[in-house]
């Protein structure tokens, strides 16, 4: 048993951290922010030049292999940063599908562009008539010909406006699910703004009879459920070492800050409430980083990961904002200003808590897996 | 215990509420863009409403209702402080403008002034602020200065007539729509922390008192950095015991945390949720059928009764002539953390939705709850943490000691 | 409005809790606790005499009158004094339903008597295969003649053992529920034993074709439906009272406590810790305080008083709890003795939680009646 | 990270499991009396269990399995402190008795006299640990000596070749039933509070050792008041360097809040719990098929995940040489927290039956909810309170100042 990082994904982890502090500071996150640009293409393009699009990616597509554990330690170092750019979506969501696909095609064709940064991909789940999870799919898939015809409406598709395909779910009447990579420049797709508070570009995407061929489909009936429900996991994972990343953070800025700031003439780190504010965001950091790197081990062991992964979305969807905001308690009224960083934190975990299943649809999962 | 108003605050009541009905625009409570307990104060996405916003608070000002718990002669209503509350509940509820900042003016300045202003202050505000005229900001806050208002540096130096100010301010909320502070500074800079310090009104106009915009966690100008450089301002404007503002400010700071709850603001945020979650499905149901949806709204309600009770209970003691001090400070931290309850319970509810921070047609209840996400961060830190509330309670209300 | 008790309320309070403290010291608590009376018959016998009996219960019967807010008053100095008796089912619970009747027989035969103090009477409800409510009743009363059969199993009756008569719910087929105030001298009734955490004497009760008289039944049909309802605003707003004495009494020793015990050179009052939870006690006490007697209030006006008692008792179960645990941690080890009072507000206030609907229960009478 | 057990811990975590399973009564683990995390140590309520309990031990000892992590000449295996956690654990969850305070004496006491015993201390007392002849009770607390154990007044005055000690020790958990106690005294009454204090061992027959039972909230005889008056004991019983006994307490505390644990026994109750819920309806309803339950077992089992690893990781510290100080303080906050959230959770399924005290046809799970929520408001107070973990957590885990 090692609870600590392997030696080689310390020095993934740290060479992660001083590219990111470098190239990706918080003053590029607000500028980002401001403008209309759906992710800083240099920062991409470097992040590419660093190996990471080919992290979990097999070599024979261009990839750098690696596991989901590896996955998890980049992803650690992204929610650290606030990263504002759609490697989650492509790299880990859309490769992972790619990856776990039949579609021999496909991967032939898009791993290669996505390992060199030249695809990103964004993912089209969420519908208006649900909130998370697999049931009550409309945006409806009919068969024409040897091509499909897809038409609905997808909510909260992350960086969509810089994606040059979607990872779609839709449904077929009778059939069942059908996963598809769409062509963003098919005729018939419609980008709006949905704002989010934690900055993340997010969009209605609209597909209006959309014309996808066969060769675009990545998975269909039972496969599309099995690749769906290990992209559950997958993505539950990666939203938990993210939000590891963002509380890390948290306890380390806020500890620095209550060293540091002195109020009735002492550290306010003196004061017992503080102190016991600063413990309980140790053990609930200590704690997330075991659950999430439990799931993430069984993730990369090829052991069945359903429960582990749901308890660390439970747990740490709630730990971390839990902590976010005892880091803005702690800091008091500085850091309830734009200036300082600690409300990214604060928006990255709100965000990454609700996506992909909140606390409650996450304990029933882990409730089913008891037993109960 | 008995918890009916009498029948002249009942009228109150019912005039007030009949009054806000007819001279609010049809579907005003709409427009307001606030969460309760909101210490941000940008309350319109559309720049018109601040046109109704202007005129309403005309029409209050001519009920004399600004400040209703005055005596007559100060263009009060001369009504006691439970009329008063029953004015900030009814106000909140309904959305109602209350003047920008005009809180502070009516809910603090106004009955310090009242209580230790000299009769040549109380004329030269008091009418002022009933009529709405004038608006204050709380110079309190300075960099070294926040939890610990002990440790506040800015000096009032007398020169001749005048008072010399140097020094910084900041947290300065809508200082910069405002038109005079309401400040305390070191007096006698050689005394001992909680000595030597006192209150005085500074018109912003002061020549040598410069601000700079703070852009807050929702990407409002609310907040502004205040340097005072020189600053003189007239000997006339120390209000109260030179020297003694340590003793004032705390009475100040009770009136503080009654004015900024809003405590009808709740209820109506509530309502807005309720309505939503009965009027909409997800993933094939009502919102309002799943059972921890029932649970936690159901709890919801039960807090907000208790910070209704203890609304009423502060003004009940301010009327029988007691300092509210210890409750006012229970107040302040339930109701703040109701504030961010709510909104975290909502954020639950509505799932990814309610991360939108912008009105669209998928936006459940105007995009406020992102909105009263981030902004009720503030309501357990401003106007004293609810680290300093449990302090308070603990050693002032307890009993317990000062280590 | 007037938060604070009125001039007479605060009398009897005063005057219940001197006497309480002189008559019903923990030293008895526990006394009776060890012994096989089912209550103290001194202390009953006194508390009769102080007229307490008869509070609540109109002046034709014998009674002294009296609002809900008044015997509020009188259930919190019991909960502060953990009283081993059973005043609750005897007065507040059989009392409002014997008044509430319009069977006049019962009301001219029993009040008399319960207002001396003469008849003890306990609160038969919940079955196996329920926990409260009115649900899933199966103790069946047939009609044989003028006269009822009723057979079932009870269970969590109090002090079930020193009682004259069982104010019993059962179900008539086709009809709807039934109440009656069973004799405990009729034939066919077994009592056992059900040792509890709070020292209650509660036992499970069997009727075995226990013959009723027509003239014992209180209630039948929609009658009995909205009698019960009463009762159970009644009941929860009197569980709330009893757990606010026991909580006060919690926090009033607890600061005292640690007022006085020195830790570290100095009183453990003074850390800042202890300071919190103790603020967090009052602020808990003060909120229950308030929504009890609203509650208890809203039932002395006659006003509906649904949604305040349960307001109140899911609210106060949980602070009471709350409040008990954190009176355990400020004082430390010493409170985890038998010798130490502490853990009777414990036991007091985790049954009391639990009794006629718990926090969930209670919530989800909340949701109905704010319109969910 | 790496969450799989080496072969070797693999091997040995089966084996073990098969002894338990074979050398264990069929349903033994119903017989035990117990709460995860308790200090209460009553785990019996039928007298007969006791024999089964002492034959156990024997068979333990026999293996060499009390001491496991000690050196193979002091009666151990040799196992590293992994294998010794997965003993602990495997123990833990089947429930199988580990010595009337036995864990005392081989967790706490061996390991420290391994570590800063003499030789001739550790011949004396080493194998007859291991052998399970001898236990221990902890000498710390006294009544003006609880959390702050810097404030001990219990004296140990040198004369001649012995140690003479008066004062007195409190809350002494099973004193009464164990042969020695592993005691911190004071050895310099002049010397500054955390100087001057060292460990002794004192035989209970010592005369002039006397003990007064105390009755616990469960109304069990588990602590005790322990007098010691004018009681001589040899000076070579001291143990470790003299007046050095505050730097070897941090040590026997970490030691201690790791084997208190017991980590197994919150899965076992655990898994009663959900049999329970699974085969038992409410309402006309499985109590398993109501969301909240749904969702707060499975809260449950997250945590117990938590624990386990927190549990594993002060194994994989000792084993690397480092002090777990800061974990061991972590592990005890969420394991005591938990110990309390599970029984908080048993009694809100359960309702009413939950307090039920004796085992009946109505008792659910053996009465042994109202059991755990009265014996887990010991867990967050004994060894160290909540509060003083987390002190330790941000003054020596984040380096937060100690002002």
């Amino acid at each position: 048993m090692n609870l600590d990082l392997n030696t080689e994904q310390k020095l993934l982890k740290n060479s992660a951290r001083s590219f990111l502090k470098q190239e990706c500071p918080s003053a590029l996150v607000r500028k980002v922010r401001n403008s209309d640009e759906a992710f800083p293409e240099t920062l991409w393009k470097n992040m590419a030049d660093m190996g990471w699009m080919g992290l979990g990616i097999d070599e024979e597509y261009g990839g750098i292999g690696g596991s989901a554990s590896d996955v998890a330690v980049l992803m650690e170092a992204m929610g650290e940063a606030s990263l504002p750019a759609p490697f989650f979506t492509t790299v880990v969501v859309s490769g992972t599908a790619i990856q776990q696909s039949s579609n021999e095609e496909m991967k032939a064709k898009l791993l290669p562009l996505l390992v060199t940064g030249k695809l990103v991909s964004s993912f089209a789940l969420i519908e208006p008539n649900n909130d998370y999870g697999l049931t009550h799919i409309r945006t409806a898939a009919t068969a024409d010909g040897s091509d499909w015809i897809i038409s609905g409406t997808k909510l909260f598709v992350e960086y969509a406006k810089g994606a040059r395909y979607f990872l779609t779910v839709a449904n077929v009447e009778g059939t069942g699910l059908i996963v598809a990579m769409i062509d963003a420049a098919t005729d018939g797709i419609k980008l709006k703004s949905m704002p989010t508070l934690d900055y993340s570009k997010q969009c209605e995407v609209v597909f209006n009879a959309v014309k996808v061929p066969a060769e675009n489909i990545l998975a269909l009936g039972d496969d599309a459920e099995s690749m769906l429900n290990h992209l559950e996991d997958i993505c539950a994972v990666a939203k938990c070492s993210e939000m590891m990343g963002a509380i890390q953070s948290v306890l380390d800025v806020s500890v620095e800050y209550v060293k540091d700031r002195t109020q009735f003439g002492q550290p306010v780190g003196g004061f017992q409430a503080v102190q016991h504010h600063c413990a309980n965001m140790a053990v609930n950091v200590d704690s997330a980083r075991y659950l999430t790197g439990l799931a993430a081990w069984k993730l990369s062991e090829g052991l069945p990961a359903t429960k582990e992964a749901s308890m660390a979305k439970s747990f740490v969807s709630k730990a971390a904002v839990r902590v976010s905001k005892l880091g803005h308690q702690v800091h008091g009224a500085i850091s309830f200003c734009d200036e300082h960083d600690m409300h990214l934190y604060l928006r990255r975990t709100q965000s990454a808590s609700m996506a992909f299943g909140n606390t409650e649809y996450h304990l029933e999962k882990v409730a089913q897996k008891i037993g109960l | 215990m008995d918890f009916k108003f009498t029948d002249k605050e009942q009228a109150f009541h019912d005039e007030l509420t009949d009054f806000l009905i007819a001279e609010l625009p049809a579907g005003w409570a709409d427009h307001p863009v606030q969460w309760p307990h909101d210490y941000a104060h940008s309350p319109y996405r559309d720049p018109k409403d601040m046109e109704v916003h202007e005129s309403f608070i005309k029409k209050i000002a001519e009920k004399g209702w600004l400040t209703i718990s005055w005596p007559k002669e100060y263009g009060g209503q001369g009504f006691n402080n439970m009329q008063q509350a029953i004015f900030d509940e009814r106000m909140s509820y309904y959305r109602a403008p209350a003047g920008s900042s005009g809180s502070v003016g009516a809910g603090i300045v106004g009955p310090m002034l009242l209580r230790i202003g000299t009769k040549e202050q109380q004329a030269e505000f008091i009418p002022r602020i009933a009529r709405g005229e004038i608006t204050f900001w709380l110079g309190y806050s300075e960099p070294n200065a926040g939890s610990d208002l002990g440790a506040v540096r800015t000096t009032a130096i007398e020169d001749g007539d005048d008072l010399v100010l140097n020094g910084q301010k900041c947290w300065s909320s809508l200082a910069h729509k405002a038109d005079y502070s309401w400040m305390i500074v070191r007096t006698d800079p050689d005394a001992r922390k909680h000595q030597g310090c006192s209150f005085v009104i500074v018109d912003n106009k002061t020549p040598g008192v410069e601000m700079q915009p703070v852009i807050n966690i929702l990407g409002d100008h609310s907040f502004n950095e205040v340097f005072m450089t020189d600053a003189r301002i007239p000997k006339n404007n120390l209000v109260g015991e030179k020297n003694k503002g340590f003793y004032h400010l705390m009475q100040a700071l009770d009136f503080e945390r009654i004015t900024l709850v809003g405590i009808g603001g709740f209820k109506r945020m509530f309502e807005e949720i309720i309505d939503y979650v009965k009027t909409n499905k997800r993933n094939g149901k009502l919102l309002s059928e799943i059972p921890s949806v029932r649970y936690k709204l159901a709890e919801i309600a039960t807090n907000i009764e208790i910070g209704y009770m203890l609304f009423w209970r502060t003004a009940e003691m301010l009327d029988r002539g007691e300092d509210p001090n210890v409750e006012s400070s229970s107040l302040k931290v339930a109701t703040t953390e109701l504030a961010r309850d709510m909104a975290e319970v909502a954020m639950e509810i509505l799932g990814p939705y309610g991360q939108l921070t912008e009105s669209s047609e998928w936006s459940p209840i105007r995009a406020l709850v992102s909105r009263g996400f981030l902004e009720s961060i503030s309501a357990t830190i401003g106007a004293g943490t609810s680290e300093i509330m449990r302090n308070i309670i603990a050693q002032r209300g307890l009993g317990l000691p000062r280590v």
